[in-house]
């Protein structure tokens, strides 16, 4: 399997398909902790040191364009405790706007695995598509890459950083309020 | 635009603002024909808010924004001066800068190749030799609007008649100071520009920053709750007598005098960052004074530079709230600080506006679905016909003060600086040049 | 709005509708001004349906709709009264209730935390301390529609110049009751609302069923092959000369008094439905005779009570098209039952009503092509020129009957119930004050 | 695996995860099937006694939602037989709705499978996404949450019951004439 | 439509049309009321291309397009002759033939089954026994549009008073013959239609292919860069003094005489194409002339035919510019060849066509972006009252010539086609009908 | 796994699976260098005799449809070399259109894969969709189906044959500047 970058050669391919299998669980998982509001649930797969950044794009010629850094304006550049302030927003029960609730759908996809630098970390990249729908015709998308490392916490997986790279420049709607 | 309503607009406009009562009619956030006179009587005629001088420091550098809803150029020609002209090809009319920001030495259309130099000028052609001289390219250069900086802000108008940017602030200056002018180095945009769209009229976003102090006990009371962890509406949200609505030419800056409830906010969990500040307040104070320096910095503030400028001091977010129509709008936001504070002082107040007022932020997260929907329920005939109620100490609350320029009211409770924005508005509707526009004081 | 047209409408309008030989102009189908003209002057004037009893049948249940494009909460309230008021807050225009349905025991909006009563009654404001009494709340409560019941059906209008409920459904009460009168304990809506979008003109959907027969045939073609496992145009679907259109002031109903054709729909696959019916029949006829009981009930029927509640009896689907603009309409629909049908009856009744009549139902689904295209074809400036036929069997099929009240004709298969919508239609739109409506018999 | 909760202990990760690829392979042929308007194929993959239930969503208040039963509207309540009796429809020759046809694509994501209550039965939770494109520029989405019971016999899958939760409370097309 | 706009509307367009300094009011692009009296002041007047013959080649054949807005459907009748008519069913509206094309004997509504043959004759309804002979069907058929058809090109207009289509293209038909004429057999659209939809305003498209080689050069650089393997703008797109635009009616051509220019594009890897080509210059000089057939035929050609139909020859696309909205168009292209090509270089010209001008298009792909900022620029208000130029070599390149029919002027980098182009575009909205309508030669 | 299409039975599940993995891996890394546009890298997936197909479609009455053929009117009927040339344009440094770049995003899934006729060939089927942000505020959508013909080359998997049937009948964009 010349073509996938995704392991080093002491793996073998069913250990490598084992492995993508396993991530995409998690993911499912997660998706669905993610889609249902179970945000006790989606914290425990995290990392207690996780950093979770969203940088915005801006639309730039290509010449001017730089690599992202969290030094510029960011959607989300977050740990494990503003996580949990921004959740616990939506359940101060005054989170008026959450009420009724949005519907979420997240579609994830195009999931590539490889190992990671540390021992027991997982470099992985996959596509998203976020769909929220709310009150009567509210329809947003959110379309991004995300690249992990995911980190295996005795047989559990964590997820301990993601980079979201969204595919808009500017946000087409009235706030942001799901996580990808 | 051609006159063809076949009613008298103005007339019809000034029963809308009743400035005694505080009543104001739905329909200044609906009808295309008022939002079109917005477009030709307001945004056309005013100094509008294009871009901090920092963002276009060296000559080349540039970025691209809107006045009303004509696409600008701002960019730092090699004569040091900052220039605003239209984005559109004067051959067929083509947008040339696509960037949102960036370095050139000069604009190329894509269509035919002319090309136009940081300054607006028309330089050349593609294959000039076509028009054999028979083009004054002095002529065809893109328009220039008027700029005027105020302490880096950088300020455009297309109106030859409209007095200078200083006359425009009038008294108002004072308070913009106290963002502005704290240090010598004065301030500078960091981490480039968060856009969103909302789909609601631009005013509602203006007149919230101006004086709704109302609406943030209860909009904001999750967001307050998950800052103070489960906290009710926290001690630096005080109802003080001395809290005040200033306002000055339809511009307003509302707030307390505690010189703390806004870096409480801010240096949660970053203690460093409140004790820097007031390491600064008494090279402030040099400046500003101690009114300033010690009493009105620090204090939950929010101000709305007429149209649709806005921004918190403190919170260090500056945004404008670029109309899309009369049912939407963009807002572009930055964070300005200080260009003598430490880095890390300066990584805490970007988070710390990111986590409050950007599109995913604790606060702003919850105004949108408000603004919207205030406008949207105008679509219903009946409803449209209702007046809204913006009564709020209105003829009650004028406190003037010797030590406070602009008009001011207390405490900062009340709808008086909305009004003073809607006042202002309608001296621009209902005016045919800048002879008819009042000089509020 | 202001009259800014530079024509008169009514005088254009009037051209547009020809009742003597049936010719409709595109143009009501199409143009926004018309359009604006019936929110105005028909959905701001008429009756309107608005709920079914039993979806607000305790104090505190509440659910959301629109009248014309105004969104309106129906709630019942502790007095037990049911309340119809706009559902925008009377502060600064923001949506107040966000839910289809729900229970509550006030409304609180998200801006600034006014609250309102289950009747529309401001209660109070968060921190209403600021206001210091300057506000008589009894001015500030939400905009109360009119609101009289029908035998279960909810009607509000905010036109307090037009006539009692009873007198808007005339002489149209008598088949309104076939549905609503069969027994004692009445009807109720079971299993909530189905929403769907079409980008049609509404009047499409109205028009349809009072009166549009003559497509069932061809349109619902497939379903009925489908549900007669590919038999051709059932018998249940016969050219009876006895069948009728009746209407009265635009109210329209149109079906045949065979008595069977509807309930050989669905009870297909439920013998024990047809049962059921069959031995309701003489309970029914005490209450509405021979004739509705044993004739009327059951046949194959469809009815519009104008401008936009429609229904299909037996079928048990009523809806409301709501207006979206003049190319957009929204349907809601439900099923309705008698509360003292047994569980088994109930289920297989709205599995049927389902199965025939919702977005996914083997009837429903090939009518939205048509209206939507219908309405589409108008963009075209030549086509929109083109009159409408609406000819069939008018000036001929007039056949009043004295036991059938309303206007009468027969068979059920012609375009006067149309005709008498659009009648009505303009008699709205031509009418300044419901003293210019006449009373249509 | 512990966060995985797809099985048992008694099976192996290389077990669970032929089993999540034989559920991806039967969901990828459903989905030709239905993308080709195969509905004899797509028959051939539902149980004599399915049911096919796509209940219909109201914006409620959170204290006001409930679980959905058929007693709600539903957009779908169907056997094998109304089933039938739609596509029936469809082939009467005379569905003039349906001629030119409806270009159909179903987009089939984050399939999470578990041993069922019944022997042979699994139950699988995936995401969908349903882009329609009719006549010259019609584009409508449907967004969803599928839960199936699948049932093997005799080694073929056949999906037992699904329940689709769509993500819209108010259809914004003029009628429904796909299978999710 | 109806007057009610409040001004002079034609005096209001005249002055958008400088044609002797060569400047064109921006309004023209943007204003919806412009838009609407181009549907019904020129689309509803003039004659527009709606297919070539081969596409309905035989009885039955069909398809359908769009004049103006107004959807047509394109048939052969069994008399042998092209019809054309309105797409909308007399009836109720309803769209009648859903298809882009195919073969039918008839076309029956979906909504209540009405049928109408190929020629847009009423021929019957489903359930006719309903109408009891009250309807005379010869009044009901749909609008037939007059059909002319020049050489293989079908035209129709819906106007009684235009003059012939002979008349219409005039002068122009002698270029026109360039494409159409080169054999006896004549020619043939082959491969179907590709439909994409551009956010500008039609007229950019129409102006872009009549005259507009000065964008080429810088627009299509990189196209021509991959084609030519990183060479610069290459030696086949010459500035020949010799080149010339010629126009008539508003019609326009322009283009080189090198004879050579497109082959070497179109047969860039596949000599054989070009080979094929000059073995063929003997036969088309017997029918058009050295002059055309040795000259003017493979040279770098582009052409519109007033208003909406465009075509390049040599590289063999053409195709019509549907207006959709004052923003918003749709592009239908086709490649056209001559009936007796071999099939080798049929599959070369076609594959070519596509990879030159098809949405995927090495060229095409440019031109989009800069249409849709052309037209969305006009957004603001401040750059709307800016004039375009449309001035090179206006008044100065005037070269009749008498070989060459119409109005010439030398080179062909001009705006004098785009600007007789608007110069028949103001005729049109200027005139209440033919009769005001000058002929331009 | 009766029905399951994608394979002789001279194949084990594992074998299938692993194939199936396989696929899946070569299309992800295929999708990050479209998305990436890194087309060096996308050429190297496509084998030198590629035929990168993608017919136009209409709106025909049912009885009128037919097999698609390169004959009719084509978005794409690529060689390696024409794919270069419009690459080419690209990066001739003059693509005023593609700068600032589009932003596009790939979601690839089902993935259903057969052994092809030659040895060494497979035959595979995907649902793409593709989304494109440009600028402001542009947003397009594009969704296809894809059939491969995919070969082994020493090891390496390489598009051979891909013919993309798009679900739309009008290009709702003003060009096709990406590659499905
Ligand atoms: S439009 Fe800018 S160069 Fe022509
Ligand atoms: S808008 Fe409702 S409380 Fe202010
Ligand atoms: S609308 Fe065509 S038959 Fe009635
Ligand atoms: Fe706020
Ligand atoms: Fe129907
Ligand atoms: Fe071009």
């Amino acid at each position: 399997m010349a073509n996938s970058k995704m392991s080093t050669d002491t793996m073998t391919d069913t250990e490598n398909m084992l492995l993508w299998y396993r991530v995409n669980q998690f993911y499912n998982q997660e998706t669905r902790a993610l889609d249902d509001e179970d945000y006790e649930t989606w914290f425990s797969m995290l990392s207690e040191d996780v950093q979770y950044w969203m940088p915005s794009r801006e639309t730039l010629f290509r010449k001017d364009e730089q690599a992202d850094t969290t030094k510029h304006m960011n959607h989300y550049n977050e740990t494990l405790q503003t996580l949990q302030l921004r959740v616990a927003r939506l359940y101060s029960g005054s989170a008026w706007a959450e009420d009724p609730r949005t519907r979420y759908r997240h579609i994830v996809s195009n999931v590539e695995v490889e190992l990671g630098e540390q021992k027991g970390e997982l470099k992985v990249r996959s596509n998203t598509l976020v769909y929220r729908n709310r009150l009567e015709r509210e329809e947003y998308w959110l379309l991004a890459k995300r690249e992990d490392i995911l980190r295996d916490v005795d047989g559990r997986l964590q997820v301990a950083r993601r980079k979201i790279t969204p595919d808009f420049s500017s946000l087409l709607s009235k706030n942001l309020n799901v996580f990808l | 635009m051609l006159k063809s309503r076949g009613f008298d607009e103005v007339e019809e406009l000034k029963k809308m603002i009743d400035l005694k009562d505080g009543r104001i009619d739905r329909r200044i956030f609906w009808e295309d024909w008022i939002y079109q006179l917005e477009l030709e009587k307001l945004f056309a005629k005013s100094w509008l808010f294009v871009a901090h001088e920092s963002q276009v420091a060296k000559p080349g550098d540039f970025l691209t924004t809107y006045m009303g809803q004509d696409n600008v150029i701002v960019s730092r020609h090699k004569d040091g001066k900052v220039h605003v002209f239209t984005n559109s090809c004067t051959h067929r009319g083509n947008r040339i800068c696509f960037a949102d920001r960036g370095k050139t030495r000069q604009f190329n259309c894509n269509y035919h190749g002319w090309a136009f130099g940081t300054d607006g000028a028309l330089m050349g052609m593609h294959e000039e030799s076509h028009y054999e001289g028979s083009i004054d390219k002095s002529k065809w250069g893109l328009q220039n609007a008027r700029v005027e900086i105020y302490k880096g802000l950088v300020f455009a108008c297309f109106d030859n008649d409209a007095p200078g940017l200083e006359d425009f602030l009038g008294d108002y200056r004072w308070y913009l100071d106290i963002v502005l002018d704290q240090t010598e180095e004065g301030t500078e945009f960091i981490g480039g520009c968060i856009k969103n769209l909302y789909n609601a009229n631009w005013k509602f976003g203006a007149e919230n920053f101006i004086g709704d102090s109302l609406h943030v006990g209860w909009t904001h009371d999750s967001g307050t709750k998950a800052m103070t962890a489960g906290g009710a509406v926290p001690e630096y949200m005080p109802v003080d007598p001395n809290s005040f609505h200033a306002n000055a030419n339809g511009h307003g800056w509302e707030g307390g005098i505690d010189g703390i409830g806004t870096l409480g906010i801010m240096s949660k969990g970053h203690p460093e960052l409140i004790e820097y500040f007031q390491s600064q307040r008494d090279d402030m104070a040099k400046r500003l004074g101690d009114l300033r320096a010690r009493k009105i910095f620090g204090s939950v503030i929010s101000a709305t530079v007429f149209p649709n400028f806005s921004f918190l001091p403190g919170i260090s977010t500056m945004r404008t709230w670029l109309p899309k129509g009369p049912r939407q709008f963009e807002l572009r936001a930055w964070t300005v600080v200080n260009k003598n504070m430490p880095d890390n002082i300066r990584d805490i107040i970007q988070n710390a506006c990111m986590t409050s007022f950007s599109p995913s932020g604790l606060f702003e997260m919850d105004d949108g679905e408000n603004w919207e929907n205030a406008t949207l329920s105008n679509e219903g005939v009946i409803t449209r016909k209702q007046g809204l109620h913006y009564g709020l100490r209105v003829g009650t609350s004028r406190r003037d003060d010797p030590e406070l320029p602009g008009n001011i009211s207390r405490p900062m409770y009340s709808d008086v600086n909305q009004l003073a924005f809607y006042q202002r508005w309608l001296d621009f509707l209902a005016a045919d040049s800048w002879d008819d526009i009042p000089k509020q004081r």
